[in-house]
């Protein structure tokens, strides 16, 4: 719906608008398009009390638990991956931290499906599942149903509908009409589950270009409430054919969370201590040499009729 | 200016549009208002054919909802699943056009057979996509022209269900939407009464008599106590349709 | 799994392989990429009982239950788009002939949830649909489940496992790799849902190519037993960037399908009395002027890192 | 020639992989040994990660199965929803990988605490995938290191359940697959028993006793009657696995 124009907007306008203390909130995206350009907006404005949702909560998690954002994680795995752990998660659920934080905890299918459930606006969504496994003694959300036709009985996960969800992509136009190549995980469930929907974008683009190739459009711009064109917002995750993941930085999260002194003293520097995402990246000269993306094209194919 | 009573139907179907929503699409005089509403007041309409395609802006007057016209130049093209799953159930869905072989008192549609479902006098196509358009659309407007036999106080199966069943209301059966209410004929436009679910006579197109309505339906028909009066099909309109939109009358047969 | 090479084949040896008397058989493809040479090829082998399944049984289902192949239809609209009705179905409903045609009938949502619950090997899929209609009275295997969170009662729809599922595409490579643009349907669904299948493409290209924009595979070689090269193959349906629909056909359709004489002179001018695809195209010569695509170019996109 | 445990271990699963299976790779020296076994006996191997990347042939070392090199050049990207549903649940998958900071007598693995739930003394990550894979892969390969710590008779939390749980089989608890039928260690293959589903003592790795490889389990360890030795790895595969896969040694540490 409403005008095209006006769905653009600055992050800090976007989290302003659209996330609130409480909300349950998802920035999804599995390792590819994690916005942490979103996450440090959203410590920045210290909102409080979210529940965050995600199937690998990541650094961006890490960092946000860090900053006293979060009362609740919902999640299927937390770990720093090929590094290590999550230093402040496990801190927060070792009983080293208070209050502690709560955990609602699935598997990555029981999260791929909660968001399906919550897309197609089911209650739940049946999947084969959790049978010899103590997931469901820990989660009594996880229950059953038995089917209409064999008698079988199968696992069921409550539909997740979050109250804002948050998405990086390659490009989208100024409605929101938003495509992604590589890896796409499980965002365009996690947005059509979503009571409001903020994209974020390496690039702005004509609408021309999103309507030159549609079946790249996994996000339709009428689902959408805001689109913020953040050029790198997905750092140190990645973003295919625009940068590399930086491992680099994945490798040093394994210190620095490990000391709650070290995390602040980034988050001072990096996250609270700057006004916005170009900030950021103007105190790291260096990633576009280090990480900017090689080119490897894809070949055009015929829409004509 | 004189027209024909598909040119003033499409017309009355294109008003009921407003700006920005999200509009469900099938063919023929349906595809046809939803064009003329994005050229005249509706520019930001969004279409959404079942077969996949969104925000389509089709350059030739499409022969089927899987016209190749439809995806050129669309905004998305998803498959069915998520085209049923997203956005219909999802309720994303503002309006969804629908007609029918058979529509009655309560705005129920019958797209299936008449006769006896086994043993059919006449076999038509079936749902497609209309029961499910029927259930979860936010509303949906219906597109038939009046005639005793189309409009029987009670269809032979119900394909698409509308405003109350066998004296239970759609909101108690759990649908959705809030059903068909508007029935947009080639004489006047027809309304669901909010109390009763009844489709009733609400506005009268120029030049037709109630009880013209009135023969056309096989129930006693009920009137809105201020029947409004349609006004007819602008200059404008008239131009899209008969020279951008449907050059070849290609749908405005009648 | 296998060599890559042994799954081109001809469709004459495709179907002889993989397509057997009394299959539960699906040609899918909404409108688009609908296989006309598969089924043509099907009635020329005389395949008897089959149960054919597809969400509009189109031109293609209407000549093979006039042709004999089938004992039953399962569906969810029937009729010639933008045209009217398929003849030879009706009159096999309408008593018209004999033995009767056996049905089984949905909505178009029904049918694509039969094929997301064969996809996914469930054994049901939830939808909520049908209160208030007659579907379920005259198709008892609709049936519900009761939500364990919310206590809803919501419809239910069986799994749908055909024992062959036919694709056509634009294009795959030699081992079944699938890519599709323009309309999708549910063809993916149907592929995943099936013992065997076939794909059926425009053009055999380099396993490059796939490997060039890996987002637009559909189907994974991993899933496909034959790969049948046939250009035009789809006609009178069309192929999004290859040739138009054949509307003139569409229309020609409802004077020949009225008189089952006129079917029986069409199915043995272009069907029973050509040895193949190739054949068919010959003894139609305007059909490239006349429908071949114009460009319409998607742009690239950048797949490096 | 010499040879670190590590090597061995992937030499092992490498051989464990026939030609053309459909593979469902963790990171680490399970994606080594795939590749490995790519570059060897299985040219046609077809790699598929949870990410979604499908017949990947990275041009580097992942460091997560989220990695941008899995994606340029691969056969297919899916959506996580086709990954889990149509590929695995659907019984597509032929070998899955995994691991434990847990294995317990039947093959049931931990990743998620150790010590209680609701206050852990390690707080592991969870499953990520790793129930679904062990319910539903048709076979699954761990790969571990054998110690006493993380070879307890009893898991501490079952992540990923195995051959037997609390007396009643895999099979009885409704899952398609066969389960973790080999355990790779740092000394000796294990393999779950098919009538009781317990890990047993099947091969060892060269120069390595019985007794060593019991004193790594937390349970009275069974042998095969002929127990079988593995061979070292061969000369091609640690040069493939030293010059080509991990020149680094980002995941041949030990």
């Amino acid at each position: 719906m409403a005008e095209s124009a006006s769905k653009v907007m600055s992050m800090r306008d976007a989290v302003a608008r659209f996330v609130r203390d409480g909300d349950i909130v998802v920035i999804e995206g599995f390792t590819h398009l994690i916005c942490f350009a979103a996450g440090h907006e959203i410590i920045r404005q210290g909102r409080r009390d979210l529940t965050l949702c995600r199937l690998t909560p990541d650094l961006i998690y890490d960092q946000m638990i860090a900053a006293g954002c979060a009362r609740k994680l919902v999640f299927s795995w937390a770990g720093n991956p090929g590094v290590g752990s999550l230093h402040a998660f496990r801190r927060a659920v070792e009983g080293k931290h208070a209050p502690p934080l709560e955990l609602e905890e699935y598997s990555h299918f029981g999260m791929v499906a909660r968001f399906s459930a919550g897309a197609a606006r089911l209650p739940f969504w049946p999947l084969r599942d959790y049978m010899g496994t103590d997931l469901p003694r820990v989660n009594p959300r996880i229950q059953s149903v038995t089917c209409p036709y064999t008698g079988e009985r199968l696992a069921t996960v409550p539909a997740l509908n979050p109250d804002v969800t948050i998405i990086h992509a390659q490009r989208a136009d100024a409605d929101g009409n938003t495509q992604i190549w590589g890896l796409v995980g499980v965002q365009k469930e996690a947005a059509f589950a979503s009571a409001r929907v903020i994209v974020v974008v390496e690039q702005l683009v004509d609408e021309t270009v999103i309507r030159s190739d549609p079946n790249r459009t996994a996000i339709p711009g009428m689902i959408v409430d805001a689109v913020v064109v953040e050029p790198w917002g997905a750092h140190p995750s990645y973003a295919q054919g625009y940068y590399d993941r930086d491992n680099d930085f994945y490798l040093a999260w394994e210190a620095i969370s490990r000391d709650p002194g070290a995390i602040e003293r980034y988050l001072g520097e990096f996250v609270r201590g700057v006004p916005d995402r170009a900030t950021y990246l103007a105190k790291q000269p260096g990633l576009a040499a280090r990480l900017t993306a090689q080119p490897h094209l894809a070949g055009a194919v015929n829409y004509g009729f | 200016m004189a027209y024909t009573p598909d040119e003033l139907m499409t017309s009355v179907a294109a008003r009921e549009l407003a700006d920005g929503e999200v509009v469900f699409v099938g063919i023929g005089l349906p595809n046809l208002a939803c064009n003329l509403a994005r050229r005249t007041h509706a520019p930001h309409l969004v279409l959404i054919y079942e077969s996949g395609a969104v925000g389509a802006v089709p350059e030739r007057l499409p022969m089927s909802i899987g016209d190749p016209a439809l995806v050129t130049g669309s905004l998305m093209v998803c498959g069915m699943a998520d085209v049923f799953q997203l956005m219909l159930q999802n309720g994303r869905i503002e309006v969804g056009f629908l007609g029918g072989a058979q529509v009655d008192q309560y705005g129920n549609l019958n797209t299936t057979v008449i006769g006896s479902y086994r043993h059919p006098a006449v076999r038509l196509p079936g749902s497609g996509g209309a029961a499910e358009i029927a259930i979860h659309a936010r509303r949906t407007l219906v597109v038939s022209k009046l005639s005793a036999r189309t409009f029987p106080a009670r269809v032979d199966f119900v394909t698409s269900p509308g405003m109350r069943r066998d004296g239970v209301t759609r909101h108690e059966l759990g649908m959705p939407g809030a059903g068909p209410v508007k029935v947009i004929t080639d004489k006047a436009v027809l309304e669901a009464d909010a109390a009763t679910g009844e489709l009733v006579l609400a506005a009268l197109y120029p030049g037709v008599e109630e009880a013209e309505v009135g023969a056309g339906v096989g129930w006693p028909l009920r009137c809105r106590p201020r029947l409004a009066r349609i006004d007819p099909p602008t200059a404008t309109e008239l131009r899209l349709l008969r020279e951008v939109l449907d050059p070849k009358r290609l749908y405005l047969r009648g």
